[in-house]
């Protein structure tokens, strides 16, 4: 290891570990494992607080509001946001971006375009097309290199005067890419764009400064930052922030209604209908605190480098393609062992202990793009070893014998 | 009972029984609604010009003893005042209710009544409601 | 008590009281406390097993998955759903309903109408007026009585041939009302209207059988039956499923996708889009466990029993007035102490420990036609007890006194 | 390995490396998709009318070794059958994966080769992927 972070040591805060000594987690991508602190912030909170907020007057109702509250700031300061008033809560990535889409879609006139890229997750792809599709929109993609890169050039001639919104993924899930969405975001905003920063792989493995980017909107989930299932995150700039409307009507969104109109409270809360899942909310605050923990530079720089030589590895082998190869690129990396098919590979090493992901990730036009009908995943994270490379390298030279 | 005469203090709970100009108004005055969707109270605030650069504060409406008070509190600090003194005291009221210093020593002797809502964070939009909208009143209309 | 079932012995499985013996928690409208067998179930999840489900070939993702999806069946049986494929997993009662209200969105034409009632949660009224308004629809309304009853008189002339569907509350949650779904269901059904049942209140205090009910759909939340926030349900009966439609679109829900279009998978699948909320639905299988340990007879006898001896005691004090006054009715009573602001009331309660709510509890049209601005709600579960009903009369003349 | 060799009995690994009857037939039969979008498998079922009652069937497309050595078992049990008897035999050998109990006994021996499966339900799918549309097949068009 080239730095002072030690995945030894961090791998101590994760019970899972304690449970399964051997397991060899490289399904971070999909969801990481969880470590003590944010478990039991949750469940203290569940058997010693445990009360609905913002409607309650009595001690555990108001403390409850008050620390998840609290966990706006939190957030913000991890994002680098202007105040906890930007932060709305979601149930994940997923719904932060339908309710961006949901109410983009009735900006959108016949003739209208929306941008996204050509390696975005499902999550990132289907709100877009489902409202270009409702709206007479057109859905414009920016194609991938065959390294896996934006073939950013392209990006001047895809927007212009009746682009309503980019939306681009900060870091491929299936190539682990990292995006310049600094330049692309300054491209967009020359042309008057907003911007949507699909940020569920970055979150918590790369530092981000939202107010720097100046992105206008911002999505991740909680349970692939160390943080619980169910619960997400959708930052909104204060200027776009009034243009958001409620994908989901209900309670505690109201200013006033009676059986003819309906008034809403504004940006965060209108966007919070239902009860509050105040556990998540409070998991996702302690998820934070950990990640402060971390210095956000040595945990790049750890799942680069396992990244790295991962591919490395793999490739010394001669049996293994590598899907893509990013200049800037984050923990992840996708590949197939030839003449072998991904679900196989896969079974091979859950049969050592090693969880991996086999098949489109979510990302079904980028592997149509790559050639490759599925592929085989690994994601890396602060708990992960370089031993754990070998063994896995090792494990697919088995798979190769086996198939022979 | 310690705990709720720290909430209720016998200010408060003045205010509440009697409060300060608490009449409707609305042929003569202003009106600005202000509303907790929360709890469903509702104070209409009457701001009537006076013959000089003052206004006279009226209220009414329904709400708890804290929004209640607050409210006659209000009425009886900001009457008389002139627009831009009334909204830096209006700054300063809500200021108050926040601030986790001893500068409450400085406050007006009827505004120190509602510094128990700092420890019960639950009760402090009561306190603020009527202020609040005032505030909002004040700004987009500074004269 | 009238019978045999020991609040008690209940009270025992609540780490919540262990935590503050003292507490009375009246707020169980709002969300339940959790038994030990539900957080278990849960940190046990999260310590051991945690994984996504659906698409990893690991032994911890298939075992999530397996467990995950035997949670549908669990519920499909609380409910007496034909099998857990009627089952969809929603965020809680509040995404259930929008569910449902954005599918029937298209359906709607100007001049249709839909019909709820006058004592619904906004959850089960905003939704409805919003699409109606959209699609130029009108909204009609089942009158309440006095009594806090439905005036079912009505309801042949509100459903005409232009009724799309009806919305109704299994049990009001300010009054406590039972409404007689039953009856309510065969007259929709003869008109060909389908019908929505919100059981919020309803589901984990009365049996509910929804295949003899006939409801079309059925929505309700974990966390007010004794399961974590985050979770809810909606059921759709498999007549009504196919015409559902995605109100979040992602990964997980897709049969095939490229640029131009997508394929949605089935019903229940197509409505969960996003990375699943394990631990939730584990939670709420816990919780569907726990609900059969106890005998659902004795729970809504408990519950009716303690609300009406509380209404007695408080009618006789003579400074309390009762909202409403139904016939049948669950564990839940709104009031207020004359002279007294509800929250000044619950700030006082809550200064002796007594968890209340006080407001409009979201259901503001209600409370406006019973001309109350605000109420004090009183909501009992099955570890309240009668000596907690005492404690609180007595803490209620001590309101009347304090506020003299 | 043990495992594995559980999982990928001889029967799966032959049918994967020398499938039967595994070629595009597109023009001369009728064509059924068999797609499994979690994992992208995706197999092109060819079902060729014979001269009597019965069909013969073909497959091509791309999976992993259970889904195309299921396919290759389906294709050499259904090829020559009557539709009848070929729905029936969809029906059991889907039943088989399903199964708890030891009627595994009476099943045609290629068949026993995914009963592993029981034990692996996260493969379930890609043994059941042909056999599964070819049933719904059969049952929109029993003639
Ligand atoms: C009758 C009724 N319907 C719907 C809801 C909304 O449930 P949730 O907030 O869990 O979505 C509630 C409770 O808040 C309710 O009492
Ligand atoms: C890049 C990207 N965007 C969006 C998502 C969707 O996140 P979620 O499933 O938590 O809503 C994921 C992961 O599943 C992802 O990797």
């Amino acid at each position: 290891m080239s730095h002072t972070f030690n995945p030894l040591t961090v791998r101590h805060d994760f019970p899972i570990f304690r449970n399964h000594p051997d397991l060899i987690y490289f399904d971070n991508a999909a969801t990481s494992q969880r470590p003590e602190r944010v478990l039991r912030e949750i469940s203290d909170f569940d058997q010693k607080q445990s009360a609905s907020v913002h409607r309650g007057l009595y001690e555990l109702s108001s403390h409850a509001t008050r620390r998840y509250e609290a966990v706006r700031d939190k957030v913000a300061a991890l994002i680098g946001a202007e105040n906890g008033s930007t932060i709305a809560f979601t149930k994940g990535t997923t719904e932060s971006i339908n309710i961006v889409a949901n109410s983009f879609r009735k900006r959108l006139k016949p003739g209208d375009n929306i941008v996204i890229s050509g390696m975005e997750h499902h999550a990132n792809l289907i709100p877009w097309q489902m409202i270009c599709k409702e709206m007479g929109a057109s859905l414009r993609v920016i194609p991938v290199t065959k390294e896996g890169e934006l073939s950013l050039d392209r990006l001047q001639t895809l927007m212009d005067h009746k682009t309503r919104l980019l939306a681009v993924t900060h870091v491929s899930n299936v190539l682990g890419t990292i995006n310049p969405v600094d330049e692309i975001i300054l491209e967009a905003h020359l042309k008057q764009v907003p911007i949507l920063v699909d940020a569920a792989q970055s979150a918590g493995h790369l530092a981000i400064h939202v107010k720097k980017l100046g992105a206008d909107f911002l999505a991740f989930s909680a349970h692939k930052m160390f943080g619980p299932f169910g619960t997400g995150v959708l930052y909104a700039n204060p200027v776009w922030a009034p243009s958001l409307h409620p994908l989901n009507f209900g309670g505690g969104i109201i200013q006033h209604v009676d059986f003819d109109q309906t008034e809403f409270l504004e940006y965060p809360r209108n966007l919070e209908a239902g009860t509050a899942n105040v556990s998540g909310v409070l998991g996702l605050g302690a998820a934070v605190d950990y990640i402060r923990t971390l210095d956000a530079e040595s945990v790049i720089h750890h799942e680069h480098f396992l990244a790295t030589v991962f591919k490395e590895k793999a490739l010394q082998e001669g049996f293994i393609r590598v899907m893509g190869n990013p200049r800037r690129h984050a923990g992840i990396v996708a590949f197939n062992v030839n003449g072998v098919h991904p679900h196989d590979v896969a079974s091979y090493l859950a049969s050592r202990s090693i969880a991996v992901r086999a098949g489109h990730h979510c990302a079904e036009p980028l592997l149509q793009y790559m050639n490759e009908a599925a592929s085989v995943r690994v994601s890396f994270s602060v708990y992960n070893t370089a031993d754990e490379l070998d063994r896995t390298i090792e494990a697919l030279k088995e798979v190769k014998k086996f198939w022979a | 009972m310690n705990e709720l005469d720290k909430l209720y203090p016998p200010t408060i709970r003045e205010h509440n029984t009697s409060p300060f100009h608490f009449e409707q108004r609305k042929d003569r005055a202003v009106t600005v609604r202000a509303y907790n969707p929360i709890c469903g109270d509702r104070f209409d605030l009457f701001i009537e010009a006076d013959t000089g650069a003052t206004n006279t504060i009226y209220f009414h409406g329904f709400g708890c003893a804290i929004s209640k008070a607050s409210a006659s509190v209000m009425a009886k600090s900001l009457s008389g005042k002139a627009r831009a003194e009334a909204l830096r005291l209006c700054n300063n009221f809500l200021d108050s209710l926040d601030s986790d210093s001893d500068e409450a020593l400085a406050l007006p002797e009827e505004w120190k009544a509602f510094q128990a809502v700092r420890e019960y964070p639950e009760r402090r939009d009561c306190a603020a409601l009527a202020w609040a909208e005032m505030k909002k009143y004040l700004e987009s209309n500074p004269s």
